[in-house]
């Protein structure tokens, strides 16, 4: 299976977690992922906010990167992923603003059809066309015993979502409890995690960091698993000022989901990238699971 | 029936010949024929000339059998000539009854056929560097030398000449070019303008088990190799045999290949390719728009071809449109 | 012998002469058009003068074709077809052509107006000429009538006709009769028991003796027309034998084994692998379930057949399928509950004190699992707070478009109930509340006094995601109260989905089985949505209660009643006039292809494998026309609308297009 | 109607249930489309033979609907998902007869969609107004010199048969 | 949609927000359920609900609606959109009503546009995205006290190698530049 490879800025640098465990879980599950040749930035919300033309132009240059043997194009970061379906949806719903679209690529000598490239999510990559049985059969480290909190934010599944329950969706919770996980089954799994709220309005950003972070101590989560990188940064960056500001005591690790299925694969955890998170995940996986030899602090 | 033998005269226009060979084909009752008319006109078996004819008073010949369409002036004259000094015309074979093969010619107009011929043919090419056309007058030292005008349409017999009966089939059945010549002796025509034949269509004399039909895909004849048992439509073939009036036998089907509908539609049927599209697209397995295109465009890549093979000049629309702006092209 | 054509254009006051000049109409029909002897303008041409100027000219001018340019057919012809009658010219070489609906009401050029009549009246011209005189058929209508689902739509259908002395065959799917309405506790807005008044109608419905009761039986087949249907009817194998059976339930006390009941309790409750859905149900007689039963999934038990005093146990009975013959037949088949598990954010499925609707009906019910307590999952804690969410699947884009009509209703009821037996705080979530019929209103109003509270705007959550310690252990709902436009959180113990109405799942195809069409919701579709609610485009197929749309049960009794009406109507006539307008088939000119074999949807062609040709049966055709268009051989022709006829239209409709157009004569 | 404007003939089937009484509504509500429609009423959809539009074409109409009930809402249960499949098959022939795809159009209106129908109507005719005149029957007239090269080739013909050997 | 615009006849507004949203001929179908305003992890925060939002629009409250900080307070999570019983993309029109909002200079709430513009400047220059850029100069300029309280969370992402210092510049950003230019000119012409 070969699909072209949209890392995104966050993955660049900031959530780099997430892109070495993304390629290192491809690897053993034999995806390849072909990286695109200079990407460019997706815009996140706010190049929409302020124009929609140029914000589908700079989206579409990258559908227009993707290399004409392959159709499929992955991206780990939910915001990323849904900038290029929603673009590549916009472009075949909206005729002309597809074509308007075209005539900006052409400034730059691309061109798009679109339609051409099916942009995934890396979850239901996993999921779907990895599937069950395969990913069974590459389990060297059971998650036995270990409770994780699936945390799936909004863009994945909101709101083109084929794949998936918008409101309440299964697929990772699948994932882990195929890996051995006890899964926690708690209610604001698809909740927002405040986006870009705490560049703008704290108040209102840590409130809603706070729901997802008690929801999950409720349910006496170990960790919460991510597939996002702004979902992580807010929950994991954030964590302390949250506490801070609500006189709690959080103390709740946050890791992205390919990170923690590296371990159940058997990948070596230094090439997972542990510990760039700032609540550090390493003590409750060596609690957990039970062994230093998994998990080195 | 008076004493002097019935004149008979055949003549041939644009067609492939093969109706000529089909009345040769009628065997040793040729003999018969010929023993039984005076074949007054048959420029490829007869030697009398078309100023023979001309002197002929109108209406001497009994029965003119005709086959092939009208394509130049030539035969339109022709065509003509031979009404005005017949007393029975017979549309003899497909190409005069509805075209046939030189009718499908129709979907495109003269230039093209003249590029095609003249211009990128191989047979033509090598030998024609400039590009030469064939021109209705050519200057020579000797005077002016005519050759006939080459139409952009093709058109039927009936498109021409009012015509009294039709003998259908690509070419028409020996027994039935014999029967029809035999009624003409008995005197027992049918009523003018009939097409001599069944009214009933090729499934009727097709042994094939049918059931109630549902098509989910149609194949081109060389993609499956059909049940011998069973009707070829049912198994996805664009068998005509539906839609094509009976009298060959369902030779064709007998072979395991589908009709082709050379003897042309029934009686009252107007437009033999409409009524297929209408009759197969009614049987369509589908609801959804989309994959019903994708049945069509897969299956039918050609309707004009599969539909109109034999008719596209008899039918309602006759030719391929040319849109208004494009001038047809004169051969002066 | 050339036709006498005789051309009548209507000015309609000034409706049609306002726009077009039907006095040059008129001179210009007579003098272009072959073979018209009379053409004439007049004001009104439906008016008494009218109809008799037309029957005058047919008798002095012996005119055997009619054409009235004026309004629609479907306002006129009629009409004009009785007044040819009355003159002695058979009603179907009349043809009407419109002017008013198709030409000058929706003109605005007079002179464009004018040519496109002319036209029109071509046409016709051209039609009527080759149309034949046909005669009405006669078909005699067998007294016996089949009513489909025995739901209170269907029950009242049933004894309107077995009262009036007709026999009846009542077909149910379930074990019993009653349909939802047996379910319930009360019924808004009277708040009588359910019950009290349905059980005694389906006990009259159960001995009445022109009613023949087939429960736990579906609708096989259905061929036939008008006056006389065949049926095929599958009685499933209930594995009790019928006659034998005293109702006396000892066997369902026996058995020992319990199922959750996903029927009738809605799965609140219980009942046994031998069972009679409720205890009044009618027949009494219960039905084994073969995926339960012990002695069918494991070969051991048979304690029913041993203690069953009459030895009416069959574990060996099979399905049976019956043939009966009617008349008519009247579809009920009611309505099915919107599956609430599509909607997660109410969380029905997933937490428990999320009840949907029906569920809810249960539990009031004080027949019911709980016998007529309102409490929690836990089958112990009434609950402090209720919150009634509505529009659950209705309303909604994505599932019913349509609003279920009945849900406010019920709503209401449901919060009169709780308030009347708990101490709850009762909520309404509610869109718009549509309380719209007779002492509904004063319902609503009644519930705002016993202190209900409504909250006017749509639930966009119900969680148990608590954000407060006040929230711990309840369930939030959360919803913008649209009217102070802010968004809230009320913490609640139980909640209550008012789950749409959907049409049957097999809806349509039991209306294929039929002929009868569904609407894009998925409703039966009437003849006439205002003026003929309860028959269908079929001939003597009708519909009534929420097959046909969501109601309540005044209105479906009310068109059970009515559909009844309509098929006493037919019985007492005797014999029913069709439309001779139907297709035929020529044997000399089929080949027996088998084209047409299954294109129509009445089954009216049936194919003789002796001779190897297919022949259209009369009674059953409509006169679609698809047959007539796909038969390839041209063996069939449709009365009214052969193909001469059309194409006579299509050159008269374009008569100044073909290229042999003659010019206009100059006005005379 | 004047030169210059190019005023299209349409020819309309339109179903006795759904469709002819959309148009009958249109009337009825006074909406206003154009005169050049002519209405042709056949009991169902299902019944227009693509004989009938190839026929209009043939006579001289610019442009041909057919309309009928909503799928799922035919009252004859489904013909007209029959209509849709035949229109469908006669698209793909018309194309390749060179005819604009714009000339031919299937419409589905049911009796309450008079704005609707009146809307196909004037969007039809506008589209057909672009394209220009069909004048197909046109199409089958050679432009040029037939008589006469009759005239030459009989003459000719004549000379050559009495030019002795 | 020009028909509602025509029969709307003086309140163009409405109009204006179908035209400027795709998929936007869906709102005319709202039943002011508030589905969505209901649902909206913000809704508490907004002076406006979406639901109320559209009842302005359709009110043609063009000003009002223009100077809420309801769409400034939508951070795309789409449940308004995924429940909407009606198919109507707020969250879409959300991001029209910014749009016209910083179009007309009306936006109230000025750290979102303020956060808004420096990312895509540096999205323009570089064609990556930079947060420490996006950090100190927005941030720096906008509300320094909040760049203080950062400091820690900053400097815990700086050690763990989770912030950059310089920003990556992507090779071909001519050719980036030359399609946002195109886009930019386009837009022009056809607003
Ligand atoms: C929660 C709720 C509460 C309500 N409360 C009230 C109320 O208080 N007052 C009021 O006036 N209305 C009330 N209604 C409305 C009421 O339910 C309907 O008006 C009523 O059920 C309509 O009756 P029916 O006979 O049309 O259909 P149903 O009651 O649905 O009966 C249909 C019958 O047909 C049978 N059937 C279905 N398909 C087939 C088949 N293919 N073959 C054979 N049999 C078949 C079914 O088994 C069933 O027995 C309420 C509705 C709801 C949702
Ligand atoms: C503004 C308005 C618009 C409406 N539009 C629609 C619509 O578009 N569609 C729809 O479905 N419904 C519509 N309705 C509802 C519709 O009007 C009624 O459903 C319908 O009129 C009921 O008919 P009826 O025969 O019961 O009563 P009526 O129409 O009131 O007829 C009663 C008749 O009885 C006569 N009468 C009264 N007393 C006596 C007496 N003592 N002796 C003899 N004769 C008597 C009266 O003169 C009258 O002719 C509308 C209602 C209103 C108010
Ligand atoms: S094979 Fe052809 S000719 Fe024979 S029955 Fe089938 S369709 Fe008719
Ligand atoms: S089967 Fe058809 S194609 Fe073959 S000979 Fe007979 S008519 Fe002609
Ligand atoms: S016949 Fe029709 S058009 Fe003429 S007056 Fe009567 S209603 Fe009007
Ligand atoms: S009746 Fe009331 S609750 Fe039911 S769908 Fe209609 S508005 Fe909603
Ligand atoms: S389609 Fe025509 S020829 Fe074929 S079986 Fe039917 S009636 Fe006979
Ligand atoms: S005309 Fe229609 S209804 Fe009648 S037999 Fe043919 S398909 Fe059936
Ligand atoms: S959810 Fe949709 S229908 Fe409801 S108020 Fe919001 S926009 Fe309107
Ligand atoms: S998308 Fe925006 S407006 Fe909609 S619910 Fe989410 S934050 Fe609120």
């Amino acid at each position: 299976m070969k699909l072209a490879y949209y890392p995104g800025c966050s993955l660049e640098v900031n959530s780099a977690a997430y892109d070495v465990s993304t390629r290192a879980v491809a690897d053993v599950l034999g995806i390849t992922l072909q990286e695109l040749d200079d990407w460019n930035c997706c815009g996140a919300t706010e190049y929409f906010s302020q124009d929609e033309l140029t914000a589908c132009a700079v989206i579409a240059r990258n559908l227009a990167l993707v290399e004409k043997d392959l159709d499929q194009l992955v991206a780990p970061c939910a915001a990323c992923y849904l900038n290029l379906a929603k673009t590549d949806k916009l472009m075949v719903d909206h005729e002309e603003l597809g074509k308007q679209v075209n005539q900006c690529l052409a400034a730059g000598g691309l061109q798009y059809t679109p339609g051409r490239v099916r942009v995934r999510n890396l979850l239901d990559v996993i999921y779907t066309d990895v599937g069950e049985e395969e990913i069974k059969k590459k389990i060297k480290k059971p998650l036995t015993g270990l409770r994780v909190a699936p945390y799936y934010g909004c863009q994945v599944v909101r709101p083109i979502c084929e794949t998936d329950n918008p409101e309440y969706p299964m697929q990772m919770d699948h994932l882990f409890q195929w890996l051995g996980a006890e899964v926690v089954d708690y209610p604001v799994k698809a909740h927002c995690c405040g986006g870009h709220m705490t560049q703008i309005s704290e108040p209102q950003a840590f409130e809603m960091i706070r729901r997802l972070l008690q929801s999950a101590v409720h349910y006496e989560a170990d960790m919460i698993l991510c597939m996002c990188p702004m979902c992580q940064l807010n929950l994991d960056a954030y964590q302390g000022r949250v506490n801070s500001h609500f006189k709690t005591e959080f103390k709740m690790p946050i890791i992205f989901f390919t990170q923690l299925m590296g371990i159940a694969l058997g990948i070596e955890p230094d090439k997972l990238d542990f510990g760039k998170e700032l609540v550090d995940a390493r003590p409750v996986l060596a609690a957990k699971l039970g062994a230093a030899e998994t998990v080195s602090v | 029936m008076s004493k002097a033998k019935p004149k008979l005269a055949l003549y041939w226009a644009a067609s492939c010949g093969g109706c000529e060979i089909a009345v040769l084909a009628v065997n040793e009752k040729i003999l018969d024929v010929a023993a039984a008319f005076d074949i007054v006109f048959w420029p490829v078996a007869v030697d009398a000339k078309v100023r023979d004819v001309e002197k002929m008073p109108d209406g001497s010949i009994d029965v003119c059998l005709f086959n092939g369409g009208i394509r130049t002036s030539e035969q339109e004259y022709m065509a003509q000539l031979l009404r005005r000094k017949s007393k029975a015309l017979v549309a003899f074979g497909s190409c005069a009854h509805e075209g046939c093969i030189p009718g499908l010619a129709n979907l495109n107009n003269r230039e093209e056929i003249f590029n095609t011929v003249y211009k990128e043919g191989s047979a033509t090419q090598p030998e024609n560097p400039k590009n030469l056309r064939p021109l209705p007058e050519t200057e020579v030292a000797e005077g002016t030398l005519h050759l006939p005008v080459f139409y952009d349409t093709l058109k039927t017999l009936n498109q021409t000449v009012a015509v009294d009966y039709y003998l259908p089939g690509c070419p028409p059945e020996a027994e039935n070019i014999l029967a029809a010549v035999t009624a003409i002796i008995e005197g027992k025509l049918p009523p003018p303008g009939s097409v001599i034949g069944k009214n009933t269509t090729v499934c009727d004399e097709c042994p094939r088990k049918r059931n109630e039909k549902k098509i989910k895909k149609f194949h081109r004849t060389w993609e499956i190799i059909p049940d011998e048992e069973t009707c070829l439509l049912e198994q996805g073939l664009l068998c005509c045999g539906i839609a094509t009036r009976a009298g060959c036998g369902a030779l064709c089907p007998a072979v395991n290949s589908p009709c082709i509908g050379c003897h042309g539609p029934n009686d009252g049927v107007l437009d033999f390719g409409a009524r297929m599209m209408s009759a197969l697209s009614s049987v369509i397995d589908s609801e959804d728009p989309e994959e019903i295109n994708r049945i069509i465009q897969e299956g039918i890549p050609d309707p004009v071809g599969s539909f109109y093979r034999f008719s596209l000049a008899a039918s309602q629309l006759r030719r391929k449109h040319r849109p208004a702006n494009e001038k047809s092209a004169t051969t002066k | 012998m050339a036709e006498r054509v005789g051309i009548y254009v209507c000015h309609c006051g000034s409706n049609i002469a306002g726009m077009v000049d039907v006095e040059e109409v008129a001179k210009w029909a007579g003098v272009a058009i072959p073979d018209v002897v009379v053409a004439r303008d007049y004001k009104f041409m439906c008016s008494s003068l009218g109809q008799q100027m037309i029957e005058e000219d047919i008798k002095k001018e012996k005119l055997t074709r009619v054409v009235v340019a004026a309004c629609s057919p479907h306002l006129h012809e009629k009409t004009f077809r009785r007044a040819c009658q009355n003159a002695g010219l058979n009603p179907f070489l009349c043809q009407m052509t419109n002017l008013r609906e198709h030409c000058s009401w929706v003109s605005t050029d007079r002179l464009a107006a004018t040519a496109k009549a002319k036209a029109l009246v071509y046409a016709a011209a051209e039609r009527v000429k080759r149309q034949q005189p046909l005669e009405p058929m006669p078909v005699k209508v067998n007294p016996t009538t089949l009513v489909v689902g025995g739901g209170i739509a269907g029950i009242q259908a049933t004894l309107e006709l077995a009262d009036a002395g007709y026999k009846v065959y009542l077909v149910e799917r379930s074990p019993s009769i009653g349909g939802h309405m047996a379910q319930f506790d009360k019924t808004f807005p009277t708040l009588d028991c359910s019950a009290c008044i349905l059980t005694p109608k389906m006990s009259e419905v159960g001995q009445h003796e022109n009613v023949t009761l087939l429960t736990y039986s579906e609708l096989e087949e259905v061929s036939g027309s008008v006056g006389n249907f065949q049926v095929k009817i599958r009685k499933k194998a209930r594995h009790v034998d019928y006659d034998k059976c005293t109702g006396c339930g000892i066997c369902i006390e026996k058995c020992p084994r319990k199922v959750i009941d996903h029927e009738f309790e809605a799965g609140l409750g219980y009942r046994k692998a031998i069972y009679t859905p409720f205890p009044q149900a009618v027949p009494r007689i219960p039905v084994i379930d073969t995926e339960s039963c012990i002695w069918f999934t494991r070969g051991k038990c048979q304690a029913c057949s041993k203690l069953c005093p009459t030895q009416a146990i069959d574990y060996d009975q099979q399905d049976e399928t019956i043939e009966i013959e009617v008349g008519n037949i009247i579809v009920s088949t009611g309505w099915n509950l919107f599956d609430c598990t599509k909607l997660p954010q109410y969380g029905y499925g997933r937490l428990a004190n999320v009840y949907t609707n029906m569920e809810f009906e249960r539990l009031c019910n004080a027949a019911g699992p709980t016998n007529g307590k309102i409490l929690m999952r836990d089958g112990k804690t009434e609950p402090d707070s209720v919150a009634i969410i509505h529009c659950v699947g209705s309303r909604d884009s994505r599932h019913n478009e349509g609003c279920s009509a009945v849900c406010c209703m019920a709503a209401l009821k449901f919060g009169h109930l709780v308030l009347e037996k708990t101490k709850a705080k009762v909520y309404s979530f509610y869109i718009d509340m549509r309380p719209n019929q007779k002492a509904y209103e004063e319902f609503y109003q009644r519930l705002l006094e016993e202190g209900m509270i409504f909250v006017r705007g749509k639930v966009a959550e119900v969680t148990d995601a608590a954000r407060q310690p006040s929230e711990e252990g309840k369930l939030i709902v959360q919803a913008e109260d649209t009217l102070l436009g802010k968004q809230q959180r009320y913490p609640v113990d139980m909640v209550i989905l008012m789950g749409a109405m959907e049409p049957q799942a097999d809806a349509k195809e039991l209306g294929l089985k039929c002929g009868i069409s569904c609407s894009m919701a998925g409703w039966y579709t009437e003849r006439h949505p205002k003026l003929d609610p309860v028959a269908t485009m079929t001939d003597g197929l009708f519909v009534a209660g929420v097959c046909q749309g969501p109601k309540d049960i005044p209105a479906s009794v009310a068109q059970g009643a009515a559909a009844a009406a309509r098929v006493m109507g037919m019985i007492t006539k005797g014999t029913v006039m069709i439309e001779p307008i139907v297709a035929s088939i020529d044997e000399e000119e089929c080949s027996g292809c088998r084209i047409c074999n299954n294109l129509c949807p009445f089954n009216a062609i049936e194919y003789d494998e002796e001779k190897g040709v297919s022949r259209v049966v009369t009674a059953l055709c409509k006169g679609c026309g698809t047959c007539v268009a796909a038969c390839p051989a041209g063996a069939i022709t449709g009365a009214h609308f052969n193909n001469q006829q059309i194409m006579a239209e299509i050159r008269g409709a374009l008569w100044d297009a073909a290229p042999e157009a003659k010019e206009e004569p100059a006005a005379v | 109607m004047s030169d210059t404007v190019f005023e299209p003939k349409i020819l309309g089937f339109l179903c006795n249930w759904c469709s002819y009484r959309a148009a009958d509504l249109a009337g009825i509500a006074r909406i206003k489309y154009p005169a050049n429609i002519r209405i042709i009423r056949v009991m169902c959809s299902g019944r227009v033979d693509p004989t009938f539009v190839l026929s209009a074409f043939a006579q001289g109409a610019d442009g041909v609907m057919v309309a009928g009930c909503h799928p799922g809402e035919c009252h004859y249960v489904d013909q007209n998902y029959k209509a849709m499949r035949r229109y469908a098959m006669l698209k793909q022939m018309l194309a390749q007869m060179g005819l604009e795809d714009n000339r031919l159009r299937l419409v589905w209106a049911s009796a309450a969609e008079g704005q609707q129908l009146a809307e196909a109507i004037e969007k039809l005719v506008a589209d057909v107004r672009e394209l220009g005149p069909l004048n197909w029957p046109k199409s089958w007239e050679e432009n040029g010199h037939r008589l006469e090269a009759i005239q030459n080739i009989a003459r000719e013909h004549a000379e050559a048969m009495e030019v002795p050997q | 949609m020009t028909k509602v615009a025509e029969n709307r006849r003086g309140s163009s507004f409405l109009a204006e927000v179908i035209e400027n949203t795709p998929g936007g001929e869906r709102i005319v179908h709202c039943l002011q359920c508030g589905s969505c305003g209901g649902s909206c992890p913000n809704g508490a925060d907004m002076q406006h609900t979406p639901r109320a939002v559209i009842a302005m629009i359709n009110a043609n409250k063009r000003q009002e609606v223009l100077s809420t900080n309801t769409p400034w307070c939508c951070v795309s999570c789409y449940f308004c959109t995924s429940r909407c019983p009606q198919e109507i993309p707020i969250t879409d029109i959300m991001y029209c009503l910014k749009r016209l909002s910083i179009r007309e200079g009306l936006a109230q709430n000025t750290d979102a546009t303020a956060l808004a513009k420096t990312f895509t400047d540096l999205l323009d220059k570089y064609g990556r995205s930079f947060e420490l850029g996006i950090a100190t100069r927005y941030l720096l300029f906008k509300k320094p006290f909040s760049l203080l309280r950062m400091g820690p969370m900053g400097m815990g992402m700086m050690t763990r190698g989770r912030m950059a210092m310089f920003p990556t510049r992507i090779k071909n950003i001519e050719q980036l530049q030359a399609i946002i230019q195109k886009a930019r000119q386009l837009g022009e012409r056809t607003s």
